[in-house]
């Protein structure tokens, strides 16, 4: 009873609750972190990350949260594959990147990333499909990162690869719910 | 009007649930005097048969318990146990028997406590079931029966 | 009529606090059969067993139930002093109004009438007790040791240095096992091969001890003090007595290129070969498989070099039945398959070596004569990087336990590389260290301390090819996680240890259990480490799960003290607990029709067929019987019996019966 | 039929078997078992949807087996799937018995483990669609409606064993309803003794009865009696992945485990 | 044979090349495909980052509709769609609270009876020695495979045999005449998504893999997968930033390849699209 209790409350609680993930399984061989094509930008490492949700309490919680790594995650499955305890950390990622988002923890340089899921997301919602060209846009005017590749932009239109007019599939806009949360970015 | 106090019989492996049940002894924890029990050397020991013969003559519910799964001091009577219940109690479930006066566990040599646990919730749900009215209809066959002298054991 | 006595305890107080005890023995005398009842503060004081011992002999007693403690407690002192009044001690049982009772529940009317509830039924039973007499078995004071490595060597010796005989089974042309392979030994340093040679050659020469190499167990039957074991001896395609092993045959042999498996792999070599330079017997034997003679009909190079003619190339595989009283298992371990660690590249890059593989390089018997070169180009390489843990403690891959010996040993090739390669660097990767034995953790203090190497707690994720270096992936978990990249001339797994790929059959022959990674099961693994579940039958070595040196010496010795505290007596006897098929007047000769459900369902194989026959031999059925030398008395069979056929004295069907009726009796 | 007759004829001629045990003409156009010894009396052999009786019974039989193995039987797969499970439970060995089986219109002798197994396998258990709705009607039935159900029908039970004559599996020579030491069923036809019996009966049968209905066919009074060794084999089918009758060599399903098996029900 | 086609957003633009390719060599191999009606995105590499339930749902729609039109085996040639397509059939077939849920949602209903096939699944089974021997030329060069991440992780989903080193594409280059070179870099991650916000990271990721591919002597590339493929071709500049070296070596789709195989011309192929140039290759090969 008690133990439920915790679960309820903290991180680990919920990947165990919701997807019968159990980060207690985790003994600290760093093996993710040492095959994790991000780690060296990462600022906690995946095994880090994973340690901290194990102490289960709301500072490592809300430091997990707040972190740069969960943003860096590729989900290349790296780890996971070779995980010996069989731990499925991209997924791990997944969870804590929607709940950073919901508690509105984002890391600070982690921002253009998060901008540019929602654009891409947002193209998406409008068009059916990705229209890179739309995506982009609204990605530098998230981010103001107005210059970045802009010299691959007419290349790009030369071989063909940016369509100046998007494709379009009849509205999936049904799916939409998640707008709630877009709203509180 | 006194409570209905439930019989139950614990049909229990000598080496897991009987010492497990001296452990609770020896740790003076105290519960409902409605059980008796029968040792057996193993759960795989343990006639269904016998079972039925207690409800008969009776008993208004049954616990069965012996080693946990691999704790088995005879390596795999329990496994056989359990293979047998399964069939067994789908049976009693068919016939219309309630499952739920019979009541299955593991326990082993070191869980004093959860014996009288086991115990005091069999007493408890078993006397919400009330007497093992399926089994009425048979007693009193035996109770004519015995009156002419028929019965045996 | 049954005269029973009745004799209940007060144990002090513990009882009678809450029990009236004089109560339930007065309502005891009241029941049918009890000829005698009487309470006394201290059963099991002398003066209460001789209470007891009096009554049997002035009141004639044909049963005793003594209602005090636990059965499980004080069932053999009363079971004795019954016994010494002449009674069988069978016709004796315990009610526990004690544990079951008097602690458990207040001081109340309601306790004590369950007290008598429970005095009532073991009256029930010892009713319909019978007297049993203790099952004696002759003992064939030969054991049979299957496994010549370290740890059947050392049982072997051991039983046969007490004046017992001993016969080994070593499925390898030579004994020697593990041990021969490798270099020096943690945490002494000594060398390995030194310390063991001796021994091998004190069991070739032992006058009690019959070796059988290249031979296997092929099935065993009967039962402890009694077995027969089937024993292949295969073909070693040379007469032995003419063989001196001058070794020219195997100079002869054209085939050269076979990979040797004592130097795993690394070393080659013939058809027809001696393992080792000191391997025990000292003679070549001829590998079928690969010599151009079997597979072509053509060659016998061998065969002309001889000068003894001890060449046989007609020879069979020869069965022999040997009669043992007891059997040691030491059949070992091996190492983990090379498929294991696609992302360790084993077997895709020649430089990454097994820890067996390592322990050939540094031996001075190896390959490379102890020099420490690698096997891709054979250059001294100058950074090796160790990793620990590689297979064990990895449920993914399915073993999740520890090997044990890892530790140890990796602290052991690093120390002796910094040794022989003084401008090396070493480099462990480690999860944790586990060195829990005598100087074991000093050892590895020493390797990192004194001899620099250098350990990195983090689990390497990858191991790859690069401009000829290999690559190591790894993290500094101590470090923040910090990822390492180590750029090696070799890489060493410190590989886990498993069981041998015919473990499951021979357990199966054997008739003894094993757990889901196929090590043998112990009997307790607290109190009866190197038993199994088979009377009789015992294990030693790293074929229950994966050991040192030490430690396998230690339970070698083990077996060998139990198999010679059986040896010391002619005859064994045994709790008369035992199932028992009937047999009855013909023409049904028995209820058993021979469904033989009985015989799966027996966890211990203890039940056989049987061929009933009339007296002129023709055969009326076959029928179970029961083979008193293995059953334990666990009575599964008994319960699945649908004639009745089966039952277990002690606890037999009228007992148990008698017992539950008796609880609803008015 | 002429392949029948033919494929007899030779049996015998050829003393391949002893005895072939058949269908032969009966009384009101119903069918009955016959023995054939004699060359002769080949022609009393018929073979039409009559025959479904389950004919193996009359292997455990002793008046039967006098005559001496081999024996042959004209069969119906539920025959088959019994001589495989009597096989299985070491009551007849391979070659004890000659099945003959029906198979697109010829007629085959079935001796060899494979051909019987395979014969097996391709004919599985098929239930009347009147056996069908019962074990619905029960499957939908409260416990209370089940017990009320249960104890009607067998209320009428009087305890004359036909079923456990009927029964090709129940070939114990003493049956536990006649061990008296201790009295496991109560020798009356009392709702204690019936219920002994019948409870008994099914857990004998769990996992080896190959649902062939004689039971329920030999019951004077007509109770569904197989109901509860099919409900006895379901399960056993289900928590086990075991079906009697397929397998010469099978271990009965009870005597044997798996270390999984499921346990919800135990605490 | 015939195949449903779901090319996913990449497809229709950064990587119209490989859809291209793909259709220009499908007659020449007997395949034939249908497209999934009015597709959509499958929300890789985003939807999942954001909001689990929403990852299965775009991927959902597309399988409904699939399964709507009948379609037993469903390519996905891209691997980061394939990836998402299989999470999500995994997902509905096996947890049913996201079934329910979707259900109840977005009235999604999906009853797993789609194939989900990745391009080498199809490319294996129409590639076979005969089309081998009568192809009119060969790509007879020294290349190296590379796989990235989704095509063989993880493991659950795609059920590749040998997870650290997958053989499937090394079998079929083979048979069109090239030798696959072994090399240490084939399921390393190229960093995918992060090709617009962390441009460096992809550089300094793609870098290791064309540095080993360089180093083993390697004259193509060949990859399956659009992002692996855009990330090592379109962001050649900020690698050589990254890594202070020059690299020339072309990445090809595998489907390029085979059409070459199959005697298409470099135009047809869509080999102009690239910024790397082809033409060295194309030139040399017979």
């Amino acid at each position: 009873m008690l133990q439920d209790q915790k679960y309820r409350s903290t991180l680990s609680g919920t990947l165990y609750s919701k997807l019968g993930i159990h980060v207690e399984r985790c003994y600290q061989c760093g093996k993710c972190s040492a095959g994790c094509p991000a780690a060296s930008a990462m600022d906690l490492k995946p095994s880090i990350i994973l340690r901290m949700l194990q102490v289960e309490n709301e500072r490592y919680d809300r430091e997990v949260l707040q972190s740069y790594t969960i943003w860096l995650c590729l989900s290349c499955h790296t780890c996971s594959t070779r995980c010996p305890m069989e731990i499925d950390i991209p997924r791990v990622m997944d969870v804590l990147r929607s709940e950073s988002l919901r508690q509105n923890l984002i890391h600070p340089r982690a921002k253009d990333i998060v901008a540019f899921h929602v654009s891409f997301l947002n193209t998406i919602k409008r068009f059916g499909r990705l229209w890179e060209v739309g995506m982009i846009v609204e990605y530098k005017i998230r981010t103001r990162h107005f210059f970045q590749d802009v010299l691959l932009a007419p290349v790009l239109f030369l071989k063909g690869k940016l369509t100046v007019v998007p494709h379009k599939c009849v509205s999936i806009k049904q799916l939409f719910t998640w707008k709630k949360q877009e709203s509180s970015l | 009007m006194k409570e209905f106090e439930p019989k139950i019989v614990a049909f229990v492996c000598n080496w897991c649930t009987y010492a497990g049940a001296d452990l609770t002894g020896t740790s003076r924890i105290h519960y409902a005097p409605n059980v008796r029990v029968v040792r057996f050397p193993c759960t795989g020991r343990i006639d269904y048969n016998l079972i039925i013969k207690a409800f008969e003559r009776g008993a208004d519910g049954v616990i069965v318990s012996g080693c946990h799964p691999n704790d088995c001091h005879y390596t795999s009577g329990n496994f056989h146990a359990r293979r047998r219940w399964i069939v067994f109690r789908t049976l009693l479930e068919y016939i219309g028997i309630d499952p739920r006066r019979i009541i299955f566990s593991w326990v082993s040599a070191a869980e004093g406590a959860k014996w009288a646990d086991l115990v005091n919730k069999a007493v408890r749900e078993i006397r919400e079931l009330g007497p093992a009215k399926e089994f009425i209809n048979m007693k009193q066959w035996y109770e004519f029966e015995k009156a002419l002298g028929g019965f045996r054991g | 009529m049954a005269r029973i006595g009745v004799f209940v305890c007060h144990c002090g107080e513990n009882i009678a606090a809450t029990v009236d005890c004089e109560k339930v023995a007065k309502a005891c005398a009241q029941l049918p059969g009890v000829a005698y009842s009487i309470d006394y503060k201290y059963m099991c004081s002398d003066p209460g067993q001789n209470l007891i011992r009096e009554a049997i002999k002035e009141k004639n007693l044909t049963g005793v139930v003594v209602a005090a403690c636990s059965p499980r407690m004080h069932e053999p002192t009363f079971r004795r002093a019954c016994a010494e009044a002449g009674l069988n001690p069978y016709l004796c049982e315990m009610a526990n109004i004690r544990e079951h009772c008097s602690w458990v529940h207040p001081k109340s009317e309601e306790t004590t009438l369950k007290a008598i509830d429970i005095v009532k039924t073991i009256i029930a039973k010892v009713r319909k007790n019978q007297p049993l007499y203790p099952i004696k078995v002759p003992v064939t004071k030969t054991a049979l040791v299957i496994g010549g490595g370290i740890a059947g060597i050392q049982a072997a010796l051991d039983i046969a240095n007490a004046g017992h005989r001993v016969i080994l089974v070593e499925k390898e042309p030579s004994i020697g096992g593990h041990m021969a392979q490798l270099s020096e030994t943690f945490p002494t340093l000594d060398c390995s091969q030194c310390i063991l040679t001796p021994r091998m050659v004190e069991v070739a020469q032992h006058p009690s001890i019959t070796l059988y190499t290249y031979a296997e167990v092929e099935s065993l039957t009967g039962f402890i003090g009694n077995f027969v074991a089937r024993i292949r001896k295969k073909a070693k395609s040379i007469d032995e007595k003419l063989c001196t092993g001058c070794g020219e045959c195997v100079n002869a042999c054209p085939i050269k290129k076979i990979p040797s498996e004592f130097n795993m792999g690394l070393g080659t070599r013939p058809a027809i070969y001696i393992p080792f330079p000191q391997a025990v017997p000292n003679k070549p034997v001829i590998d079928r498989s690969r010599c151009t003679y079997f597979r072509t009909g053509k060659c016998r190079f061998c065969e002309s070099k001889c000068p003894t003619k001890a060449i046989r190339f007609d020879q069979n595989d020869e069965v022999i039945n040997v009669q043992v009283g007891a059997v040691v298992v030491a059949t070992g371990f091996t190492v983990l398959e090379s498929t294991f660690f696609p992302e360790y590249g084993y077997g895709q890059y020649k430089d990454v070596v097994t820890g067996l593989q390592f322990e050939r390089i540094l031996s001075a018997s190896g390959p490379t004569l102890g020099e420490v070169r690698r096997p891709s180009d054979g250059a001294i390489p100058k950074k090796v990087v160790f990793i620990t843990c590689a297979g064990s403690r990895d449920p993914a891959k399915g073993i999740e336990y520890c090997s044990k010996i890892c530790c140890m040993y990796t602290a052991k090739h690093a120390m002796l590389y910094k040794h022989k390669v003084h401008d090396g660097q070493a480099y462990v990767f480690y999860m944790d260290i586990r060195a829990t034995g005598k100087g074991y953790d000093e050892f590895v203090r020493r390797a990192i301390e004194e001899d620099h190497v250098k350990y990195i707690r983090g689990r390497v994720s990858r191991v790859y090819e690069r401009n000829g270096k290999i690559v190591v992936c790894g993290a500094d978990t101590l470090l923040g996680a910090e990822p390492v990249e180590i750029e090696a001339d070799m890489v060493v797994l410190a590989t886990a240890g498993v069981a041998n790929p015919g473990a499951e059959e021979l357990a199966q022959a054997l008739h003894i259990s094993y757990d889901r990674h196929r090590f043998f099961t112990e009997a307790h693994p607290k109190l009866r480490p190197v038993e199994t579940n088979t009377a009789g039958i015992f294990l030693a070595g790293a074929c229950q799960s994966p050991k040192d040196i030490p430690e396998s010496v230690g339970q070698a010795s083990a077996t060998a003290s139990k198999v010679v505290a059986l040896f010391s007596r002619d005859e064994l006897t045994r709790e008369p607990i035992v199932a028992v098929v009937n047999r009855c007047a013909p023409p049904l000769y028995s209820t058993c029709v021979g469904c033989f459900m009985c015989q799966t369902a027996c966890p211990y194989s203890a039940i056989e067929r049987e061929e009933l026959r009339t007296r002129d031999g023709t055969l009326v059925k076959t029928v179970a019987r029961v083979n008193p030398g293995l059953c334990q008395g666990c009575g599964t069979c008994v319960a699945f019996c649908r004639s009745k056929s089966i039952d277990l004295q002690g606890y037999s069907n009228e007992q148990m019966y008698a017992e539950v009726v008796e609880l609803f009796a008015e | 039929m002429k392949q029948l007759h033919e494929r007899a004829h030779e049996l015998l001629e050829q003393k391949a078997v002893s005895v072939i045990i058949g269908y032969g003409e009966g009384t009101e156009g119903r069918v009955r078992p016959v023995f054939i010894r004699t060359l002769e009396a080949v022609r009393l052999l018929v073979w039409d949807d009559r025959c479904r009786v389950n004919l193996a019974v009359y292997l455990n039989k002793p008046e039967i087996r006098k005559f001496g193995f081999p024996i042959a039987v004209v069969s119906t797969p539920a025959t088959v799937r019994t001589i495989v499970q009597l096989i299985a439970e070491h009551q007849l060995s391979i070659g004890d018995v000659v099945v003959l089986v029906r198979e697109n219109d010829t007629v085959r002798a079935l001796i060899q483990k494979e051909d019987l197994e395979q014969y097996a396998r391709n004919n599985p258990v098929i239930f009347p669609p009147f056996v069908i709705e019962e074990i619905e009607l029960l499957k939908k039935m409260s416990i209370e409606e089940r017990f009320t159900y249960w104890q009607e029908e067998l209320a009428k039970c009087f305890k004359c064993y036909a079923c456990r004559a009927a029964c090709p599996l129940c070939y114990c020579e003493k049956c536990i309803t006649d061990v008296n030491q201790p009295q496991w069923v109560c020798v009356a036809p009392h709702p204690v003794g019936v219920f002994e019996w019948h409870i008994n009966r099914a857990m004998h049968l769990a996992g080896r009865c190959i649902e062939c209905g004689s039971c329920t066919i030999a019951c004077p009074v007509g109770i569904p009696i197989a109901l509860l060794t099919i409900e006895a084999t379901r399960v056993v089918k289900e928590e086990f992945a075991f079906t009697p009758g397929i397998d010469c060599n099978a271990p009965s399903a009870l005597s044997t485990f798996r270390v999984d098996d499921k346990e919800t029900f135990i605490r | 044979m015939k195949f449903g086609l779901y090319p996913g957003c990449s497809l229709e633009a950064s990587s119209r090349e490989y859809l291209e390719s793909l259709r220009a060599i499908a007659p020449k191999l007997g395949l034939e495909f249908e497209e999934v009606k009015n597709w959509n995105c499958c929300g890789a590499s985003s939807a999942h980052a954001i909001d689990h339930l929403f990852s299965v749902a775009l991927p959902a729609t597309i399988l409904a509709q699939a399964e709507q039109q009948q379609l037993k085996d469903l390519v996905v040639p891209c691997a980061a769609c394939y990836s998402r397509l299989a999470i999500a059939k995994i997902e509905l077939t096996e947890n049913a609270k996201v079934r329910n849920e979707l259900q109840a949602k977005y009235h999604l209903s999906y009853t797993g009876t789609t194939n989900i096939l990745t391009i080498l699944d199809v490319l294996e089974r129409v590639i076979t020695p005969e089309v081998s021997k009568q192809l009119p030329k060969r790509f007879t060069k020294n290349v190296v495979c590379y796989y990235g991440c989704l095509l063989v992780r993880p493991q659950r989903i795609t059920n590749v045999q040998r997870v650290e080193d997958p053989q499937q594409m090394e079998e079929i280059v083979k048979t069109i005449g090239a030798h696959p070179l072994p090399w240490g870099m084939k399921t390393e991650c190229c960093g995918a998504s992060f090709s617009i916000t962390r441009t460096e990271l992809v550089g300094k990721l793609c870098g290791r893999v064309l540095d080993d591919a360089v180093c083993r002597g390697a004259e193509a590339i060949i990859v399956a997968c659009p992002m692996c493929h855009s990330n090592l071709d379109m962001r050649r500049s900020v690698i050589e930033h990254v890594t202070g070296k020059k690299y020339t070596i072309p990445v090809l789709f595998i489907t390029q390849v085979i059409g070459f195989a199959l005697g298409l011309t470099p135009a047809q192929l869509g080999m102009t699209r690239h910024f790397v140039s082809t033409e060295s290759i194309v030139s040399t090969s017979v």
